[in-house]
């Protein structure tokens, strides 16, 4: 790279073009102001996160399908504010990229969990297949 | 100081062993001397092991690809010598502890060493050349991504000489895999080898698909991408979302065998199963990116051969991305018999099947492409069609095993073993020879022998039916895979068949070795000066054979829907104006760069240090890694200019050339 | 096309530079672009570890839990550290768009000393729990604990070693091209492992420790 | 139909080629009947459309070769939506049929689940050891090595383990191989119709001594098999701890042999060696894996 110590405006707003992924296509100000609410809304979630895992007033199976959502929320916020990851058509390639990655980790993680379950539940060892069958 | 590192880790008392190390290294080092001798040093790594060019990465992707394909063939040969001998208690000529070593080094090499690096080397060769631009997205992580590939082949190859590969089959089950059952050095050089070429393959992904998503010709959308492209963007993604599942399945392993730690053994409640799960959600997929590059060059083969553009470029298209996405939902077909419940092996079982579909779509659009073209039978149209002919039946066989009930009684047989062979050699091995004769004029400027690359289609061809349809049949009568010895003696006569279809595999392969001699040898006379040998389809042939370091001296612009025949007629013409009218350009090209190399060695240092516990050194191999990478980080000065005359040079020349080669 | 040699390398004939339309992308999307299909491996990586920690969460083979060994106190103060360290990365990355290096040394002392506390406090809770006896030998749920959390950790430790060198890189060359595109990988990274510890935190902590 | 009568003929030729009948092809119980059944329509359907498949390649390369001036020629025919559906629908239809054979079939053939029948299902233990099998009749207390003997007509449920490693339990003219894993029980039904002896096999890669990890299920009819019980339970040792630890010693080929009695906690033992106490701690030191010479006689 023949690189001289100046800064590149082509390289940076590419006309008509497409976006990396962090970009952010607004001027200064209102990047920091995406940076302040995605932290908002971060510690607005954490927080509930943590407040939802300790409390007892929150029924108790429901809990760790709240905590899930509002994982699910979080990692959404942060994308989305801190790595400016939207939906817009120069981000298209981005997001799909994205969508790939996720496709993967979800089937990765859940047909991981529904093989292991039902394995187990197959090999229960014989004690417990027995009171199985007493039913 | 040395670790686990002592004398007797060199096998002198096995003579196999000893000579077949002995001859290997005996091999490298006449190559060696005979490159000193000759006074190449300064050529080779000026010119290739520094290179950082696509072409040349290519290529010496696929020169370690045909030597492991050597070195994976030798291992078959001995395999089959030995089953077709060992009939009785104690048969044959290699002990089990030898055997098993060569099984699992046959299909460790043969999958990661031979196809990986020779699917990759085609992408890389001329993925950037059907897209109409200069480089991959990354050249000096190229060069990496190649030389780390190498780091793993050098530390498995070093396993012959220096202690023992492991014996567990080329995915290395635990409980058999952990340090209770493989307490030697075998499985971890398995495991760092086949680490650190991934972190290889991985890094390779990256860069293709970033090239192909990224970097395309002005003009050329995605529907006016060749086939082969999309086929390498599909495998590509593949790499991307399979190769860390791989990483971190060996990383749990190795902390189990290194730290003691409880994933995959029996007793701190750790579970073998997870081991399979997760080795296989890596392994279908792995199969698919072996064999999706191979239907791009089909693709790309038969409509060249037959004067036709490929039928139904849309359902191609479609196909493949169904195909990688599919490739996902597969996995559990390995392990049908490890007692999941039968919605579990139902819903599996169907989705396999369901892969069948766009594969199939994929065979009659090649077929709808011949119809109605003109058939020219060169080299690389024999091993298409015997490709469309073969892979079918291997297809079905597939299907046929991922119908749970028929799997519980194939399942691990030899029948098994004839299914992925005959899809592999069928598909894959053909594909990539057919690669390899199609694309060799593009990179060396001349033509192969016809007659000889015929001579060994015709060899392999048959031989392959020789050596596998035994197997099916083995399999049906109750011959499980892996067996060192055997008793029943029925099973010998078709063991012996088998055999004999290694030989005319052998032939083949001297055939593919006598025509690359002759072919040098006469290049003279099969020069290609035209740069479009066969009427080509794709930019690739608008370009000079071989193409000049930049490819194209000015990007082309595609301009027409689909049809890339037009493209490259188009591009031609470009090219010709330019130099009418000299509207050439600089041209900014990457340096060479060592980093890949530097970082190879360290990597082999770090591997040999871990496999042997010698800890000192591997924070030495990792410190210069380290340090490789920050002197890489300091450079400034990553590209050369090429001035605007040498390149319009260059151009015109060929021009010229191209001209005086139509002239009628 | 002009006969004028331009002098980009990027922006290939002064084309504009979407990258169907009008040829490869510039170098900058490019490395971006590249950087992010990395990261994602790096996120199927680590949900292949994610998973092995759900099948094994409860082979304890006797040994402790997870309710038994968690702070959540720590962990809350964990999650903080490293959330701020991600919005001071952020600044970090503004003051680099405005070119204004005293700004981005701040943004970047912040960042590196909050990552530093997530670190320590992370090796305290190890050495606690190995001083337990709850060591990764100890059972199969430990090893996965371990691993998975101290992978996260590894990346966090290798994300402070990489600031290092940028500020580094900063100081000694000034906003060259090279050194902006890495501080925009370094800063994907570093949002990507806070991303990471929203998974970690939720269900090794939350949900584990229950 | 024609084709499958085809396919079933064209295999016993070739099995009389071999002049030895054991494998797949031969089967003697009903679940090894049902799965060739499956696997023999499942191949003639996909023959169905695969042979025409490959002709078809064939006749086209040869025709439209380039010097056939009688083929037709179309340069630019590259896309027919008449043609694209119909290469669309025709796998896609044969897939349905396969896929609903697969789902069908698997439920109906699941390894665990109990098979029909008026006579009494004699339950069988089996572990899989370096590299010998154990078989454990808990209801009759006695077990074997390498040799199972079972009732002709009457459905066996095996339960089954591993000491070690993995194996696959394989009695091919049975059906149905099953993975037998530390730790954990899979389970399998089979039947023999006929007396007879059947091999029977590791399928799983186990070590240096899976070649020789064969046994023999011997299936007799009712009477002699509770001679075969009786006779049994008369000789040889007990199957007790330390007799069982005896067995973890890696070995191969050994001869089959009966054991008088059993410990009924073992089997469990085995699946749950930190659980029960009864099975001594194994030597961290013993070179469980290094192969042995040949076992002969014992
Ligand atoms: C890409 C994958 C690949 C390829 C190409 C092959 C090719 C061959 N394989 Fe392999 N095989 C595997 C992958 C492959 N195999 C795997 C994964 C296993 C399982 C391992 C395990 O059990 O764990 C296996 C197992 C396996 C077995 C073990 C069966 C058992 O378990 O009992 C046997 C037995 O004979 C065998 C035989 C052969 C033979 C005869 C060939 C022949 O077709 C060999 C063909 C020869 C070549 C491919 C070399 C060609 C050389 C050139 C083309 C060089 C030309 C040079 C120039 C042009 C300069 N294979
Ligand atoms: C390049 C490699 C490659 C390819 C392409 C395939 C392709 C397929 N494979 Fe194969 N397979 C392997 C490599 C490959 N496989 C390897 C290496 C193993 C064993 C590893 C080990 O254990 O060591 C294996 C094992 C394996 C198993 C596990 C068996 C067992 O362990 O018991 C199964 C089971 O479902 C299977 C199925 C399939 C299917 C359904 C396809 C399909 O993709 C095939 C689709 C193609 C066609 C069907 C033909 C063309 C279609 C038509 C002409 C249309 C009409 C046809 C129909 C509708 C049927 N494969
Ligand atoms: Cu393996 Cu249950
Ligand atoms: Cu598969």
């Amino acid at each position: 790279m023949t690189d001289t110590p100046h800064d590149h405006p082509a390289d940076h707003a590419a006309p008509g073009g497409d976006t990396a992924p962090g970009d952010s296509r607004e001027a200064l100000l209102s990047s920091l102001r995406a940076y302040i609410i995605g932290l908002a809304l971060a510690i607005l979630l954490t927080g509930t996160s943590f407040w939802a895992a300790g409390t007892h007033l929150l029924w108790a199976p429901g809990v760790p399908i709240g905590l899930a959502v509002l994982a699910v929320a979080q990692m959404g916020v942060h994308l989305v504010f801190f790595l400016h990851i939207t939906t817009g058509p120069d981000n298209t390639n981005n997001v799909l990229a994205l969508a790939f990655g996720i496709l993967i980790v979800f089937l990765v993680v859940a047909g991981s969990l529904w093989i292991m379950a039902n394995l187990s539940a197959n090999m229960m060892p014989l004690e417990m297949m027995d009171l199985h069958r007493q039913h | 100081m040395f670790g686990k590192l002592s004398w007797s880790a060199i096998p002198v008392d096995e003579p196999i062993d000893m000579i077949a190390s002995g001859l290997m290294v005996l091999a490298v080092l006449s190559l060696l001397a005979w490159v000193t001798a000759k006074g190449h040093w300064r050529y080779l790594w000026r010119e290739w092991l520094t290179s950082v060019e696509h072409k040349r990465i290519g290529v010496m992707y696929i020169v370690l690809a045909l030597v492991m394909l050597l070195r994976g063939f030798t291992d078959a040969v001995m395999m089959r010598a030995q089953q077709a001998v060992s009939v009785g208690p104690d048969g044959g000529y290699l002990p089990p502890e030898h055997y098993n070593q060569i099984f699992s080094a046959h299909g460790t090499i043969m999958i990661f060493f031979m196809a990986m690096p020779f699917i990759i080397g085609l992408m890389n060769f001329a993925v950037p050349l059907q897209l109409g631009i200069r480089d991959v997205a990354f050249p000096t992580l190229n060069s990496v991504s190649l030389w780390l590939t190498a780091s793993g082949i050098l530390l498995t190859n070093m396993s012959l000489v220096v202690g023992e590969f492991a014996r567990t089959g080329w995915l290395a089950y635990p409980p058999l895999s952990e340090l209770k059952y493989s307490p030697g050095v075998g499985v971890d050089y398995y495991l760092w080898a086949l680490q650190i070429s991934g972190v290889g393959t991985l890094l390779s992904g990256i860069n293709l698909a970033t090239t192909i998503l990224k970097m395309r010709a002005p003009g050329m959308g995605y529907t006016r991408m060749p086939v082969f492209c999309w086929t390498a963007l599909a495998s590509n993604l593949l790499i991307i979302a399979a190769f860390p599942v791989l990483t971190a399945t060996f990383a749990m392993l190795l902390l189990d065998r290194y730290l003691g730690m409880h994933f995959f053994t029996v007793d701190g409640d750790g579970n073998p199963m997870m081991y399979i799960n997760l080795i296989w959600i890596w392994g279908h997929p792995e199969v698919y990116i072996l064999i999706l590059p191979c239907f791009g060059v089909f693709s790309e083969v038969v409509s060249t051969f037959s004067g036709k553009p490929l039928f139904g470029y849309r359902s191609m298209v479609a196909a493949t991305m169904a195909i990688c996405v599919l490739s996902f939902i597969v996995w559990l077909h390995h392990f049908f018999t490890m007692g999941a419940g039968a919605n579990v092996n139902g819903f599996f079982g169907v989705m396999t099947m369901i892969i069948a579909v766009p594969t199939g779509v994929k065979v009659y659009n090649w077929l709808f492409t011949m119809y109605g073209g003109r058939v020219r039978f060169h080299a690389p149209m024999y091993w298409s069609v015997g490709f469309m002919v073969t892979f079918v039946i291997g297809g079905m066989t597939g299907v046929l095993l991922a119908v749970p009930p028929a799997d519980f009684i194939l399942h691990n047989s030899l029948f098994l073993i004839a299914h992925f062979h005959n899809v592999i050699i069928g598909g894959v091995v053909f594909g990539v020879l057919a690669g390899y004769m199609y694309w060799f004029p593009k990179a060396f400027g001349f033509t192969l022998h016809e007659g000889w690359g015929k001579v060994s289609f015709w060899c392999w061809f048959i031989g392959f039916y020789l050596a596998f349809m035994p197997l099916y049949y083995l399999g049906m009568l109750g011959m499980t895979r892996r067996l060192q010895h055997y008793d029943n003696p029925a099973w010998q006569p078709w063991l012996i068949v088998a055999a004999a279809g290694v030989v005319f595999i052998m032939a083949g392969i001297l055939a593919l070795i006598v025509q690359l001699v002759v072919s040098i040898r006469t290049r003279d006379q099969r020069r290609d000066l035209t740069g479009d040998p066969w009427g080509g389809r794709s930019l690739e042939w608008s370009t000079p054979s071989p193409p000049p370091a930049w490819n194209f001296a000015i990007l082309p612009r595609v301009e027409r829907e689909d049809d890339y025949w037009h493209t490259k007629a188009r591009a031609r013409e470009e090219r010709i104006a330019a130099a009418r009218a000299l509207v050439y350009e600089d041209i900014h090209m990457p340096r060479n760069s060592p980093t890949g190399f530097i970082t190879a060695f360290f990597a082999v240092v770090t591997g040999f240090a871990l496999i042997w516990h010698i800890w000192w050194m591997v924070a030495l191999g990792l410190a210069g890694a380290l340090a490789t990478t920050l002197v890489f980080a300091w450079r400034d000065e990553s590209e050369f200019e090429i001035a605007a005359d040498e390149v319009a040079q260059a151009d015109q020349a060929h021009i010229e050339a191209y001209w005086a080669g139509t002239a009628p | 096309m002009t006969a004028a040699a331009v002098h980009h390398p990027t922006t290939h004939h002064g084309m504009p530079a979407a990258s169907s339309a009008a040829g490869p992308a510039p170098k900058r999307i490019i490395i971006a672009y590249g950087f992010w299909l990395f990261l994602l491996s790096d996120i199927v990586m680590f949900s292949t570890i994610f998973a092995t920690y759900a099948v094994v969460a409860r082979a304890t083979a006797g040994g402790p839990t997870g309710a038994q060994l968690f702070d959540p106190v720590n962990v809350a103060v964990e999650t903080a550290l490293l959330l701020f360290s991600s919005f001071s990365c952020g600044m970090m990355s503004l003051a680099m768009n405005a070119r204004n290096r005293s700004a981005f040394y701040v943004g970047a002392a912040v960042t590196f000393l909050l990552g530093l506390g997530f670190l320590a406090l992370e090796m305290r809770e190890f050495a606690d729990m190995v001083a337990q006896g709850a060591t990764p030998q100890r059972s199969a749920f430990l090893s996965g604990f371990f691993t998975l959390v101290g992978c996260h950790g590894a990346h966090v430790a290798a994300g402070l070693l990489w600031l290092v060198v940028m500020v580094a890189q900063v100081a000694d060359k000034g906003w060259r091209r090279p050194v902006c595109h890495r501080l925009m990988c370094f800063s994907l990274f570093w949002h990507a492992l806070d991303i990471i510890w929203v998974a970690l935190f939720t269900i090794v902590y939350l949900m584990g420790g229950r | 139909m024609h084709r499958h009568a085809t396919v079933a003929l064209l295999l016993s030729v070739l099995t009389g080629v071999a002049g030895c009948t054991s494998g797949i092809l031969d089967p003697q119980g009903p679940v090894a009947s049902a799965e060739l059944t499956i696997l023999i329509n499942s191949l003639g359907i996909m023959l169905a459309i695969v042979v025409p498949t490959i002709l078809a390649t064939l006749g086209v390369a040869w025709w439209f070769r380039a010097g056939n001036t009688r083929a037709q020629h179309r340069p630019d025919w590259e896309y027919s939506g008449r043609i694209e559906m119909v290469v669309w629908a025709i796998p896609a239809m044969t897939v349905l049929l396969l896929g609903g054979i697969g789902w069908v079939s698997s439920r109906d053939l699941d390894p665990p689940k109990p098979l029909a029948s008026s006579a009494p299902t004699l339950r069988v233990q089996v572990v899989s050891l370096d590299w010998k099998w154990l078989f454990i009749y808990p209801d009759q207390g006695i077990a074997s090595i390498n040799h199972v003997v079972v009732p002709a007509g009457a459905p066996v449920r095996f339960e089954l383990t591993s000491d070690g490693v993995m194996n696959s339990f394989f009695v091919p003219q049975l059906g149905s191989q099953i993975y037998t894993m530390p730790g954990m029980v899979t389970r399998l039904h089979l039947q023999a119709d006929k007396p007879g002896r059947y091999p029977g096999i590791s399928a799983q890669f186990s070590g240096a001594g899976f070649p020789d990890m064969r046994f023999t299920l011997e299936a007799v009819s009712r009477r002699d098999f509770d001679a075969w019980v009786a006779a049994a339970q008369g000789r040889g040792e007990t199957l007790d701890a330390d007799a069982f630890r005896r067995l973890t010693k890696a070995s191969r080929a050994d001869q089959p042999r009966t054991f008088r009695a059993i410990d009924p906690r073992l089997f469990n033992a085995v699946v749950n060696p930190g659980h029960e106490t009864i099975l001594p701690e194994p030597n961290p030191n013993f070179p469980g894996h290094d192969y042995p010479p040949l076992n002969k006689g014992s």
